[in-house]
């Protein structure tokens, strides 16, 4: 009972500041806001007991990906503070098609008969140490793991190679 | 039950319970009220135990310094920080035109909150910790993440170029040094198989700063630098840059930076202690957990004393040496620890296995060493043609756009009437 | 599990709830005397020049960039770091390896001379 | 308990809600921001299956809807980055970060 209602109030907190992340005129305000649903995200994770990945979000998301875009938005600051819309003309649009595709989404949903079904057992803590295994353990994961450095790298490379100021450029 | 005498923590921890179950309390309802009591407890106590440490700091640092430090103000001055507080309890806040408020008042907040936190996975003694969370590593270097986001927040909202600028260059740094400390923790959870803290202070029958010194040493430095301490203190060098991040900020607002980055020194030594030097572990300390909170202590002190000359004796750094410190050696060289302790221990391991116990803990212990040792070598070799290779341009000769010195004059031939 | 997260999620509102206790005493108690000279921008005193938003150089988005590589790495190497006592020879070199992959990522931005402070 | 249906309908919304962000703002970085979401939406949901279904079985293979999530993870951070720098180098270019006015390949 309590989950529960601790549960809605962090899924509305959520998804009021998704909301806002997606209107707020300051592009600033929208990054902040964005901090605050992907920490309900967090919080949510560990409502599902997935303890890594509840302290993973914070570390990767808030700490990093929400820095990154912070940077983003103040080097691109001298536009931010155009005073005109932030959305775009047909908006209207986009809101009639996105509210179809959730009422159709929560429909299909409806139909599904296993959706009402309670939480299994809980998982086991030493499940981290076994997905430590499984990651390099060549039957499983580990083309994963290693692809996932690749891409890592990739990305890394990439992205330094677009964003590094060129030699001679003026800036 | 436990002692009282030997584990007064525990016996407290447990007559509470006991005394809620008592009135006739539900098992939940008696493990929430525990749960707000205790961190009430743990987040109230290292707020106040901040005003000792502001007083230790002054003192030692006063010391090293050849100064006396707060002398007047009860014995050994050690008032003086409760006066402070009282006095920056009734300062005005003077909140600046064009702020945005919320965010404004967020931040010192949240900068605050960000150190308390670490606080809620310490083990103090074997029973006495807020709690012992299974990714209690990976928490701690997430709630570091979270200081950064509030000096974001401080210098956006604050309205004002230079607090922004602090606060971009004060962000380059923390999210620098995150990552060799990210890496060097990568160690001690290796080494124990573990990231609950209690399970890796469980784990050092030799301590983590025998077996991974090099681990030990980047987490110790990276950590300054996170603190934003002498030599990297480049956050708020007054000489350079406005005070940084906090110039829009008053009274306990400004406070609060403070308060965070005196008890974030402590809390380092703390973490440091914990993970590379046995926490609580001592002769007794299984029997007796009050021991071993004595000896949590005296580590503690030891690390925190170490930190504070650290802060006290050495300059600042540039801030291009700063970065370079830490891409070019701590990130490689905590790399490089971690793949040569992964690979050397799990080499030797099969040959370990066939001694006796104490003497496989013993060779362990020298191999790992001796890999640390090479580590290092291998690394300054290499560092050291890498960082020595750019020196920075040498300006003082060449022309400059301002202040252009003079044309050197003609050398004067001397002539041969001429005396002089 | 949950109740340890119970613990943290009681521990972080109270971590933020008394600071901020702290903070609105100390409005209650700190006088309020506002003035248009007090509450503008500090600018070591003089008026302020030109626009608050000032252009960034390029130079933090990588820092930040090389940052969130390096922690979205602690995704994989923790979990391999918890098992490490468990695993064989073979499946440790791929870490290795999955580390050295990631070297040479910082060893490319090292040689492109990005992480140099300019 | 909470039932499993209103972890999905969240993550519905959530979805929702970052896909009017990509479609309807006009910034790319706010665009990218609603990418974010719409990636945290997916997690959510997969976590979810995972915990009701998967967790407590040890036959089930519970490691799999890690290895998937943090995959993710992975590419919601690579994604993140290049975009980001994609958005800056342009904006250096066209000091633009409209996404409507990003007509380079136009020609």
């Amino acid at each position: 009972m309590i989950l529960q209602i601790l549960f809605i109030i962090i899924a509305v907190v959520t998804l009021v500041s998704a909301i806002f992340v997606v209107t707020a005129h300051k592009l600033m305000h929208a990054a902040l806001w964005l901090v605050l649903a992907l920490f309900g995200v967090a919080v949510l994770f560990a409502f599902l007991e997935a303890s890594f990945f509840a302290v993973v979000q914070v570390l990767v998301y808030i700490g990093a990906i929400a820095i990154l875009v912070i940077f983003a938005v103040m080097l691109t600051r001298r536009v931010m503070d155009d005073s005109g819309p932030q959305l775009i003309k047909g908006w209207w649009v986009a809101l009639v098609g996105v509210g179809a595709l959730f009422v159709g989404l929560l429909a299909a949903l409806g139909t599904w008969v296993g959706f009402q079904a309670g939480p299994g057992p809980s998982p086991d803590p030493a499940l981290l140490t076994q997905l430590g295994s499984d990651l390099v353990d060549p039957t499983k994961y580990a083309i994963p793991f290693e692809v996932a450095s690749i891409l890592l790298l990739a990305a890394l490379v990439g992205a330094i190679y677009i964003a590094a100021d060129k030699k001679g450029g003026k800036e | 039950m436990p002692n009282f005498w030997s584990d007064p923590f525990g016996f407290l921890i447990q007559w509470f319970n006991n005394l809620l179950l008592g009135w006739g309390l539900p098992g939940g309802t008696v493990q929430f009220i525990a749960y707000v009591v205790g961190a009430f407890i743990l987040v109230a106590g290292s707020l106040f135990f901040c005003l000792l440490l502001i007083w230790a700091e002054r003192k030692i640092g006063g010391r090293v310094q050849d100064r006396l430090g707060p002398n007047r103000v009860g014995p050994f001055g050690l008032v003086q920080a409760v006066a402070d507080m009282l006095k920056i309890f009734t300062k005005e806040f003077v909140t600046p035109d064009g702020v945005d408020k919320v965010v404004y008042n967020l931040a010192p907040i949240m900068s605050v909150a960000a150190v308390i936190l670490l606080w809620a996975v310490i083990p103090f003694t074997i029973t006495f910790y807020g709690n012992d969370l299974n990714v209690g590593v990976l928490y701690l270097v997430a709630v570091g993440g979270l200081a950064d986001l509030s000096i974001v927040m401080a210098g956006w909202s604050s309205n004002n170029k230079f607090a922004l600028l602090g606060a971009f260059r004060a962000v380059a740094q923390l999210i620098s040094y995150e990552v060799p400390l990210v890496i060097s923790l990568l160690l001690p959870v290796m080494l124990s198989g573990s990231m609950k803290l209690n399970e890796i202070v469980r784990a050092q029958d030799v301590p983590f700063i025998v077996t991974a010194p090099i681990a030990a040493a980047i987490f110790f430095i990276s950590s300054i630098a996170e603190n934003g301490r002498a030599p990297f203190d480049l956050m708020e060098a007054e000489s350079e840059i406005v005070a940084g991040f906090n110039v829009e900020y008053s009274g306990l607002k400004f406070g609060f930076f403070f308060v965070g980055d005196f008890l974030h020194a402590f809390t380092i030594a703390m973490l440091f202690s914990v993970l590379f030097l046995g926490g609580w572990r001592g002769p007794g300390a299984d029997q007796i957990p009050i021991l071993g909170f004595v000896y949590m202590m005296i580590k503690t002190s030891i690390m925190y004393f170490l930190g504070l000359l650290v802060r006290f004796s050495l300059p600042r750094f540039r801030i291009d040496q700063m970065m370079n410190i830490n891409w070019k050696m701590l990130t490689p060289i905590a790399l490089g620890a971690v793949m040569a302790t992964a690979f050397v221990d799990k080499a030797t391991a099969n040959v370990l296995a066939t001694t006796t116990p104490v003497l496989g803990v013993i060779l362990r212990t020298l191999i790992l060493l001796v890999t640390n040792g090479m580590v290092l070598w291998v690394a300054s070799d290499l560092m050291g043609s890498v960082l020595t290779r750019k020196e920075r341009r040498v300006v003082a000769l060449e022309a400059r756009p301002v202040a252009r010195p003079e044309p050197p004059a003609a050398p004067i031939e001397p002539t041969e009437g001429e005396v002089s | 599990m949950l109740s340890d997260w119970m613990y943290i999620g009681i521990f972080m509102l109270l971590s933020v709830f008394l600071p901020a206790v702290a903070i609105v005493i100390a409005g209650i108690l700190g006088p309020k005397k506002p003035s248009p000279i007090k509450n503008s921008t500090y600018e070591c005193g003089i008026e302020t020049v030109g626009e608050t938003w000032v252009q960034f150089k390029a130079q933090y988005y990588v820092y930040a960039l090389v940052f969130l590589v390096f922690d979205v790495e602690t995704i994989f190497l923790y979990p391999w770091a918890l098992a490490y006592n468990q695993q064989t020879f073979f499946m440790v070199t791929e870490a290795i390896l999955f580390i050295l992959i990631l070297l040479g990522g910082l060893i490319y931005a090292i040689r492109k001379g990005v992480l140099e402070w300019q | 308990m909470i039932p499993l249906y209103w972890f999905l309908a969240f993550s519905i919304a959530l979805f929702c809600i970052g896909l009017f962000g990509v479609l309807a703002r006009k910034n790319a970085i706010a665009m990218l921001m609603g990418i974010e979401l719409m990636l945290n939406a997916v997690n959510i949901n997969l976590i979810a299956f995972w915990r009701y279904f998967f967790a407590g079985d040890a036959q089930l293979d519970p490691t799999r809807a890690f290895a998937f999530v943090a995959i993710v993870f992975v590419a919601a951070a690579a994604e993140t980055a290049v975009g980001l720098a994609l958005i800056i180098s342009v904006y250096r270019r066209r000091t633009t970060v409209v996404a409507n006015d990003m007509n380079l390949m136009k020609g």
